[in-house]
């Protein structure tokens, strides 16, 4: 597990400074081994995410992408292996522990609450925060309502921040894609986590939507401070975007370093154009 | 053009979350009551009050806890005349043991433990899903009724497992319960009582559990990883749906039929509340009402509507129609509009706020 | 396009809903109001058929032959209650004003809806006659002014079993006797009299619960057929119980002979199904079956002849039709002794509850109907709401049913007082004060 | 399946009913009051599998149904009903049984087109949940039209069956084991329809078909099998079953409203079984019907009879709370 830093390289348009340096680590799962049966869908994996950068993760489908947020979240457990968050040793645990640790995530297809309204939505991303008992909730009026008000305020500033405001009394369900997946940020952004995973945010989208998606990525991080890992098929994306890649395939590690120092890795360009195996 | 928001502004988030955000709406239901308070007593015949207003508003009840864990939830329960039988039957006992206490604290007390009862057999869902729960919950239905028709202990060792409503009073001789009730007593009792229960119902699915809920009913996995603890919304929603279900019981013991018997629970009670919430529009408390009313209504009008044209059908023949009406109304229903009367509600509304334009 | 279908059906539900505040009552005034609380669907449409058409068969007879009563004509509206409590009370509300005059008698047919009724009976000052059936300690009449039991109660109806298996058997000493209930209300009415008289007998008494609706059955059976194996069975039945108990009961080989039903379990559509295998069954009954009575064939001539009839001609003096024109017979009986007093004209509840408390038919009077030798004599008094309770023992030949016994008379000395310590019970639960009959003439 | 499991079923299912007859045993001594004989409890638990096969026949129309459209059909009680009610119709007008039940064949096939064209068709893609209801509701308008056709009254459907009780191995138990002629044929037919339907999944084109369609709905559109087609086969096939299972209650207690009650008890046997599993309804059928038989008499003793109802129910809960799936169900794996 080579360590390298990120190395200045010359990017294209306004991307990121690319030096940007980060000591602490916030998570590290080491030698993670997941088998279904008898397949077996992460090998040994090992990698760290450092506090207040993006890192994604790449690799071709069925490299064990999502299996490993899965695993981050807490909602696969993983047969070997350890977490490590925040400098405390995981043990197993439900996904809703994972949350109010301060992980939060995205959907690769959009897991919104379709019943509810945006505004809804973006609330239930309070709901760790939120400490009125069922009695004042039924009384409503008094330190519940205040609570509400309080943290609608916060959910109306992410609004803002996300642009969605005009959709926010409308059923998620009657939203286009790309607008699902600004509300699924917008939710996951309530929750103030320390952690976001991003599930291939922008899939599915067209250009104009990706381009915002992906200044909303970049302003997230820089703006709240927000450590995010994320998963992208599309390469310029991730090179745009990230700080540092890890690259999945088979359930295997291949890569992990600077986006440059990946795509320069002849594994990982053996991987994406099918090349021996 | 009587139904038009322009011009009304929110400047307070407070007034944006109201439940009757638009003041056409406030006006309306306080019109609702004033009427169901002040006119309907004095025009409406015991007939009406006893056989149509009464069970609508127990109903109503009913079909507002089942929304709950079933509609807002997600989580489908056949178990309702179970937790009605044990609303009746808690109150009853309670009422019984405890003569002095005030029969408002003996309903609410019923509907504690009837939730009490909702978590036991709430626990399953952390488990099971879909149809699989549904038809767990029949294990509740069943085996409450059976509790209660078999332990003479429940209905003070009568000899035929009948329980009746001691005369209780609201406060002075404003009797609600027995032989002194009238019909007019029962009915503004109940609708004072059920309108603050739906609102209690309505303020909780507005607050941060209603959101779990909703959450856990549109994708459970979504919701933990939100850190909703599934645990904590399916068994809260349980105890919540049962709580309203306990307490539509005893007032079903109580208020509408005055002697019960468990079998007045079975589980076709349990089907016809979940109609109810089918027709009204899962997901919504007002649809809980339109529901009960249309559920209520219906035989009746079944039954009425012949005579009224003037052609006499045997009763044999009336009643089978009206099985084959209901099993063809549900169908309608289902292919026209999915999400029931509330939903049709709201699209009229809609409609009225652009007419005269069509867009 | 849907929203405006699905307007239009709202719109004429509403008209329909508007139009229910103010219910016409159909019929002419002057006309005696009798309403049948009935139940032609559901899963005891079967027990409940042939009963609601001997009820309403004898009243259409009575217009038919006679102009009524006296000259009042009788209005007889039915409502289906499907044997359903809730429905029972919905109906009951929704008679109760629709006829010309005030409702002569409630007939609910169902010891569940009778128990709903009993409270609402005495509010709204109309009589409820639950015959054969109901609460037993009802036929205290202090306690329950508006509620009759006659001709006999289930406790009356124990004691008669218990008579007759007692004359089969010489003793009833270290006897087995099992009891097969419907578990509801209904059901349970007999077990304290079984268990009382088993004290007093010496025989073991075994109670099996059947859950409603009765088909499940099986492990009952095997239970009395092939492990207690009892010296009588006893069966508190009704509907689809019935007829799958006496299956049950065959196919686990028990002897039809010893096992013996209620009156409610007693009737063709229960040992019909079971073919000969229901041979030599038997159960009670409090009135004869068939059809050669004069007033029955009147029924055929008046009513069916005319096209009139409620149901199956064939279906005329089977033992439920017979039963339900004795109910019409005791509501029109009422009403003609009511009007020897009051008056011949449409009466009010509280001058048939009179009616019925001073009923008397003797077999003179049973003569005079067309019915001689139909049932036994009837006398209600202040104190007795019951007025006879003597019932006898009939058997099924695969064919028809034979009487095989003599008419058995309960032990009122036991029961009378066990009426009455039920019946105070009742009263002191719910604060009402015994009547004083001698203060009444 | 393969041959261990079945292996281990052969073994472990006699050995849980001899075990469950030692704990009986076991109770019976600690309090006499309690009857027990192995020939009786032997008795009691054949009768209990007889009358297992029958529920099992009723929960097979919802299997099939479920397998191939994901409904849960809560209408099959009232088909059956429906069905046996026509038949006795039928047979009234005079016609020999087997002329009855071809003619009532017919009618089931036009019943399931008229489902398909004016309830499933209308309802394509809509949830699971909403179909269901819709069944509902054609539970309500059959059981209102069957009866508005054929009358409410009890109607006995005599195909001359044998009814009379036989008893065999008097030398092996002191009274022998007496069992019931009628549900030894009824398990016959049964397990031949059982066998019949197997062979008409593996064997025949449609069914064939129809299997395709449980596995993946696109995949079997996009070969070109036509929707419509399989729901009218497979709701007619689930008519055909309900028609022999009506023969099969009918002939027992007799043809009458209550039949279409049936479908409660055939509830837990599907959900132990496994909603998509034909061998999960007859092991289901088998397993509800014996143990319920085996509770009523004797765990009965100790809490009380009529347990009968709510029995099947939580034996079928508790194996869920172990196996979400049911017995033989497939497994659910969640992803996101």
């Amino acid at each position: 597990m080579s360590e390298i830093l990120a190395d200045p390289l010359p990017l294209d348009g306004d991307a990121p400074e690319a030096a940007r340096v980060f000591d602490e680590v916030l998570l590290s799962v080491d030698n993670i081994t997941l088998t279904f049966g008898g397949v077996t869908a992460l090998s040994n994996i090992g990698f760290d995410i450092r506090k207040g950068e993006i890192r994604a993760i790449i690799g071709p489908n069925g490299a064990g992408k999502t299996s490993m947020l899965n695993v981050i979240n807490g909602f696969y457990h993983p047969q070997q292996g350890k977490i490590t968050f925040k400098g405390e040793e995981r043990r197993r645990m439900r996904p809703h522990n994972a949350a109010k640790q301060g992980i939060a995530r995205t959907f690769q297809n959009v897991a919104l609450f379709k019943g509810m309204t945006t505004l809804d939505n973006v609330m239930t991303g309070r709901l760790l925060k939120m400490k009125t008992n069922m009695f004042w909730q039924a009384i409503y009026w008094g330190p519940n309502q205040r609570e509400e008000i309080k943290h609608r305020e916060f959910c109306e500033h992410i609004i803002d921040f996300l642009e969605i405001q005009a959709i926010r009394k409308t059923p998620v369900g009657r939203l286009p894609y790309g607008m699902q997946k600004r509300v699924e940020l917008a939710r996951a952004l309530a929750m103030e986590p320390e952690l976001l995973l991003l599930d291939e945010p922008m899939a599915g989208m067209n250009i104009e939507e990706k381009e915002d998606m992906s200044r909303f990525i970049l302003d997230v991080n820089d703006q709240f401070g927000t450590t995010i890992a994320l998963i992208e098929h599309d390469m310029s994306v991730v090179m745009d975007l990230s700080d540092r890649v890890v690259v999945l395939d088979y359930g295997r590690k291949l890569a992990d370093g600077t986006p440059a120092a990946v795509s320069r890795d002849q594994k990982v360009i053996d991987a994406y154009l099918g090349v021996g195996h | 053009m009587l139904y038009r928001e322009a011009g009304q502004f929110k400047s307070s988030y407070a007034s944006d979350q109201a439940i009757f955000p638009i003041r056409q709406d406030k006006i309306g239901i306080a019109l609702i009551l004033v009427v169901a308070l002040l006119v309907v007593p004095f025009v409406a015949s015991n007939y009406v009050l006893n056989s149509i207003l009464v069970p609508f508003l127990v109903f109503s009840t009913a079909a507002i806890g089942l929304n709950i864990v079933t509609g807002y939830c997600g989580q489908v329960s056949l178990g309702t005349g179970g937790f009605m039988a044990c609303g009746a039957f808690f109150a009853f006992k309670l009422t019984t043991a405890f003569p002095d206490i005030h029969i408002i604290l003996i309903f609410l007390l019923a509907g504690f433990g009837t939730a009490l009862v909702g978590i036991v057999f709430g626990l399953p869902s952390l488990r099971i899903k879909g149809f699989y729960l549904a038809i767990a919950t029949l294990a509740a239905q069943f085996f409450l009724i059976w509790m209660f028709t078999q332990n003479p202990w429940w209905t003070n060792y009568n000899p035929a497992g009948v329980i009746t409503a001691p005369p209780r009073a609201l406060f002075g001789d404003f009797y609600i319960t027995g032989v002194r009730a009238t019909p007019v007593g029962k009915y503004l009792f109940l609708v004072c009582f059920v309108t603050i229960l739906a609102l209690v119902a309505k303020n909780l699915v507005r607050s941060a559990l209603g959101r779990a809920w909703m959450a856990i009913r549109d994708m459970d996995i979504a919701a933990e990883i939100m850190g909703i603890r599934p645990m904590m919304a399916k068994l809260s929603a349980f105890a919540v749906s049962s709580f309203f279900i306990g307490i539509s019981g005893a007032l079903w013991a109580f208020i509408y039929t005055a002697s019960v018997e468990a079998l007045a629970f079975e589980v076709t009670r349990s089907f016809q509340v979940l109609f109810m919430i089918i027709i009204g529009g899962l997901g919504s408390i007002l649809g809980s009402f339109l529901g009960a009313a249309f559920i209520v209504l219906l035989p009746i009008l079944l039954n009425s509507a012949p005579a009224m044209v003037g052609i006499r059908m045997s009763t044999e023949l009336l009643t089978h129609l009206e099985f084959m009406i209901f099993g063809a109304l549900i169908v309608f229903f289902l292919i026209v509009e999915p999400q029931g009367l509330a939903r049709l509600w709201q699209i009229g509304k809609e409609k009225l706020r652009r007419w005269p334009f069509p867009y | 396009m849907k929203t405006k279908a699905l307007l239009t059906a709202a719109a004429g539900a509403a008209v329909l809903a508007t139009s229910l505040w103010s219910p016409e009552p159909a019929a002419a005034e002057g006309e005696q109001f009798v309403p049948g609380l009935q139940y032609r669907s559901g899963p005891y449409a079967p027990s409940g058929i042939p009963f609601a058409n001997g009820f309403a068969d004898y009243l259409t007879m009575l217009n038919a032959r006679d102009g009524g009563i006296n000259g009042v004509r009788i209005h007889y509206d039915e409502c289906d209650t499907a044997y359903n409590n809730d429905r029972g009370v919905e109906c009951y509300e929704r008679l109760k004003d629709a006829g010309p005059s005030e409702p002569a008698a409630w007939n609910p047919l169902s010891t569940g809806i009778t128990y709903a009724l009993i409270e609402r009976v005495a509010q709204d000052e109309a009589p409820l006659i639950s015959m054969g059936y109901g609460r037993a300690d009802a036929s205290d009449g202090r306690v329950f002014p508006w509620v009759f039991t006659l001709p006999a109660t289930y406790w009356a109806g124990a004691d008669a079993i218990i008579q007759y298996i007692e004359e089969q058997e010489g003793t009833l000493e270290g006897k087995d006797i099992a009891l097969v209930y419907h578990d509801s209300a209904y059901g349970r009415e007999p077990i304290a009299t079984l268990e009382r008289l088993a004290e007093q007998e010496g025989y073991n008494l075994h109670t099996f619960a059947v859950a409603h609706p009765g088909l499940e059955q099986q492990a009952t059976w095997r239970q009395i057929g092939r492990q207690l194996r009892p010296d009588w069975t006893v069966m508190w039945g009704w509907g689809v119980m019935n007829s799958t108990a006496i299956q049950t009961a065959a196919s686990v080989g028990y002897p039809m002979d010893r096992f013996i039903g209620i009156w409610w379990s007693g009737s063709e559509p229960d040992v019909r199904p079971a073919g000969s295998d229901a041979r030599g069954y038997k159960s009670l009954g409090f009135h004869a079956p068939g059809a050669d009575f004069p007033a029955i064939q009147d029924i055929v001539t008046h009513v069916y002849d005319e096209g009139e009839g409620f149901g199956e001609r064939e279906a005329i003096g089977e033992v439920l039709y017979n039963r339900g024109l004795m109910n019409a017979v005791f509501v029109s009986e009422a009403i003609r002794t009511a009007q020897a007093r009051f008056g011949e004209r449409p009466l009010t509840g509280e001058e048939t509850r009179w009616g019925i408390e001073n009923l008397h038919i003797t077999d003179e009077r049973w003569d005079e109907l067309g019915l001689g030798g139909f049932a036994r004599e009837i006398r209600i008094t202040c104190e007795d709401h019951e007025g006879g309770g003597s019932a006898f023992v009939q058997q099924w030949d695969g064919e028809s049913w034979e009487i095989v016994s003599d008419w058995i008379q309960p032990r009122n000395d036991e029961l009378r007082p066990a009426y009455e310590a039920s019946a105070a019970q009742y009263a002191e639960q719910n604060g009402i004060e015994l009547r004083d009959c001698d203060a009444e003439e | 399946m393969n041959t261990r499991l079945i292996a281990s079923w052969l073994i472990g299912a006699p050995a849980a009913v001899v075990g469950l007859g030692l704990v009986i045993q076991l109770a019976a001594l600690a309090d006499p009051s309690l009857y027990f004989a192995w020939g009786y409890y032997f008795e009691v638990f054949v009768g209990g599998l007889l009358q297992g096969v029958m529920y099992s026949l009723v929960a097979l129309g919802f299997v099939l149904i479920f397998k191939a459209s994901s409904t849960f059909n809560f209408a099959q009680g009232s088909m059956v009903l429906f069905a046996a009610l026509t038949m006795v119709g039928f047979i009234e007008w005079g016609l020999h049984w087997t002329i009855a039940f071809a003619l009532t064949m017919g009618v089931m096939v036009l019943l399931a087109m008229a489902i398909e064209r004016v309830v499933l068709r209308p309802l394509v893609n809509q949830p699971h949940i909403t179909l269901f209801m819709a069944t509902i509701g054609i539970f309500y308008f059959l059981d209102g039209f069957g009866q508005t056709l054929w009358g409410s009254d009890v109607k006995s459907l005599d195909i001359g069956m044998p009814r009379t009780p036989v008893i065999v191995l008097e030398n092996v138990f002191d009274g022998g084991i007496m069992i019931n002629q009628f549900d030894l044929v009824a398990a016959l037919v049964g397990g031949a329809l059982v066998l019949g339907l197997a062979v008409f999944f593996q064997k025949t084109r449609i069914g064939r078909a129809l299997r395709a369609v449980a596995d993946d709905h696109q995949a079997a559109l996009s070969v070109g099998i036509p929707l419509k087609t399989i729901w009218v086969v497979v709701w007619t096939v689930a008519g055909i079953v309900a028609l022999v299972a009506g023969v099969m209650w009918g002939g027992k207690m007799g043809v009458q409203f209550t039949l279409a009650l049936i479908a409660l008890k055939a509830l837990p046997v599907l959900i132990l079984g496994g909603l998509t599993s034909i061998p999960g309804a007859i092991v289901g059928g088998l397993i509800i019907g014996a143990g319920e038989q085996v509770a009523e008499i004797f765990l009965g003793h100790f809490i009380g009879s009529a347990i009968q109802d709510w029995f099947a129910y939580v034996l079928a809960m508790l194996v869920l709370l172990v196996r979400p799936q049911g017995l033989f169900g497939e497994k659910i794996i969640e992803r996101v």
